[in-house]
């Protein structure tokens, strides 16, 4: 199936989302989970990264929270819109979760 | 005569009872699926199932004292009536075994006279379940 | 264009979640895709009327009414609203408020759909 | 006997917060302590009143009543209620309705506090 | 200081708990706090359990959740009802906070 | 003439910003600490202190663009308010340092006008002053 996932916490408090599987899985960051985007804690780059998936960070949340495309700690990691999120939901995948 | 067509609604409740009303809602929305057809076509149906993972695994425990303590019904008792109605009812193996609770601590549906039982499947199995649903709500 | 129902069940004014789920609506009926947006638990909030706009909270009661006039639909849980005290009096102009079995059925009824549980 | 003020922020039917804000203020006074009780941000919502009852739901009015009989204080934050869309005509008899400083003031003047945050 | 701590959730999202220090330190499992007091995961007792301080389970919680005081995983956590919980508060710490 | 005394108040904001509305009302409820006097007696005041710890600390950076995207005021701007009445705003040190960030992207109260800043602080001072407030409230 082609998954997209939507992650909205800065610290997940469990553990589904690493067993996840997808023939296609995208990961958008929304909400309090930009900061898996553009923290490092300890200089550890968030774990929700490692997962193998296309990451979206969402444009206004990141920028809500005082950061900006230069603050992403992945070249990976795509900023998206509302309008281009409709997209990632309504035209490239199957399924889109939050989780 | 219209043709029958039954969407497959997969409810996966990730988090613990109480604190959140979601997974109480997760088991009221499926208990309402018996009376979804007002809305939809002739021989057009909705089918939820209910996932439990992670700390949404200990919604389903038995022996849950809300309604004495707080006046509120528990959502042992909704998963009951969820069985009761002949939905099936997943709980990760997983989840349950790191967690060291038995089998036996869950919610007997049988006691309001359920023919279904909660099944304790591994998390490869819920995998496929998400797969093979139309639609997929996580709670 | 195809339809996107999208079900709201947590928070309100002051979390984020209702903004992200009216936000996404209007950039979906932008896209020219219908729209149906369910909300349940504390979520129902969001239909009551009357609600006044502070430069601190969220005001998604403008950008809702407008979605609804382009032919959105709106539906509060009842037993939801009820239970907080909205009754039907209380519920903004052109809302539906159903039992649960409406998001169900539009859920079935939908191209796409968004759930958007979390706390 | 002494005062405790507990201050409640979170949440509300169905998070079990406002269970347990209610259900201290009922122990306390019970031994006989005057309380004090502040509702801001979601937790507003216990001064909704026509609040009905659902087995399903915590269902605290009638307790908050017999709390207030006694000469139990509860407020509501009037700018977090009316950005909620209620107003004084939603309230529950013998409520307050007051600007935060109320509450400040409240805990300033008791022997305790609790203040419950959380999401 | 004395200071009273009540703990509702089943995983901390922050660290503040553990570097809290006080004279007296009580800390009292009331909601999903109640699983540090019940839940062994993989065979490990919470990390919250191992805070030098007296503890407490709130009894109407624990109970609510289908647990019973047979399940306490350390002879060391008392049960307390709302009861009890006054008097804690009222009498026996200078300060009680709500993590 | 009754006996001047001043309540402190520490509030601790340990939660990140926006996901719930609580950071934000611990800095509007510390900003009415200014009116608290009419329902107190001659003399008496409250002055509440704002630390930020763990994910909290969040709260504090500047640059915060809700207003443009939501149309909400962002908790920077109310830090700055906060700072223009002269109440302390402290973030810790560690906690800072854990996530990178560096103490010049905090908001800046004198953007406002306020002669107070952020103090970058370690977690001791902190604990220190939990110690001395009256009356602890964690956010």
């Amino acid at each position: 199936m082609k998954l997209g996932v939507i992650l909205t916490e800065s610290k997940r408090t469990e553990d589904t989302f690493e067993r996840l599987q997808a023939d296609k899985l995208s990961v958008v960051l929304a909400g309090n989970g930009i900061y898996h985007a553009v923290i490092k804690e300890n200089g550890n780059t968030s774990k929700v990264l490692d997962k193998a998936a296309d990451f979206y960070v969402l444009t206004e949340d990141l920028e809500s929270r005082g950061f900006t495309s230069a603050d992403l700690v992945d070249a990976k990691i795509k900023q998206v819109n509302y309008d281009g999120l409709v997209d990632l939901i309504m035209d490239e995948h199957d399924k889109f979760v939050w989780l | 005569m219209a043709e029958a067509k039954e969407l497959k609604q997969l409810f996966v409740v990730q988090r613990p009872p109480y604190k959140s009303e979601n997974p109480k809602l997760a088991l009221t929305h499926a208990l309402a699926s018996q009376t979804a057809e007002i809305y939809l076509d002739d021989g057009e149906t909705v089918l939820p199932t209910i996932a439990f993972v992670g700390d949404g695994v200990l919604n389903a425990l038995n022996n849950q004292k809300s309604m004495d303590h707080y006046g509120i019904s528990s959502n042992e008792n909704h998963v009951q009536m969820t069985l009761l109605i002949d939905l099936r009812v997943l709980v990760c193996k997983e989840d349950l075994e790191a967690r060291g609770i038995d089998a036996g601590r869950l919610a007997d549906g049988s006691a309001l006279g359920a023919d279904m039982s909660i099944e304790v499947v591994p998390f490869s199995e819920i995998q496929k379940e998400m797969e093979a649903a139309d639609q997929l709500l996580f709670f | 264009m195809a339809t996107l129902t999208i079900g709201v069940f947590s928070s309100l004014v002051g979390s984020m979640s209702l903004d992200f789920a009216v936000k996404l609506a209007e950039a979906a009926r932008k896209k020219g895709h219908d729209v149906n947006v369910w909300v349940s638990g504390n979520a129902t909030m969001l239909s009551k009327k009357g609600q006044r706009s502070f430069k601190d909270y969220s005001s998604l009661n403008k950008t809702v009414e407008s979605l609804l006039a382009e032919g959105a639909e709106f539906c509060a849980c009842e037993a939801c609203a009820e239970a907080r005290g909205y009754k039907k009096d209380d519920t903004m102009e052109n809302w539906q408020r159903h039992s649960m079995d409406w998001y169900l059925a539009k859920c079935a009824k939908s191209d796409k759909i968004l759930h958007i549980g979390g706390e």
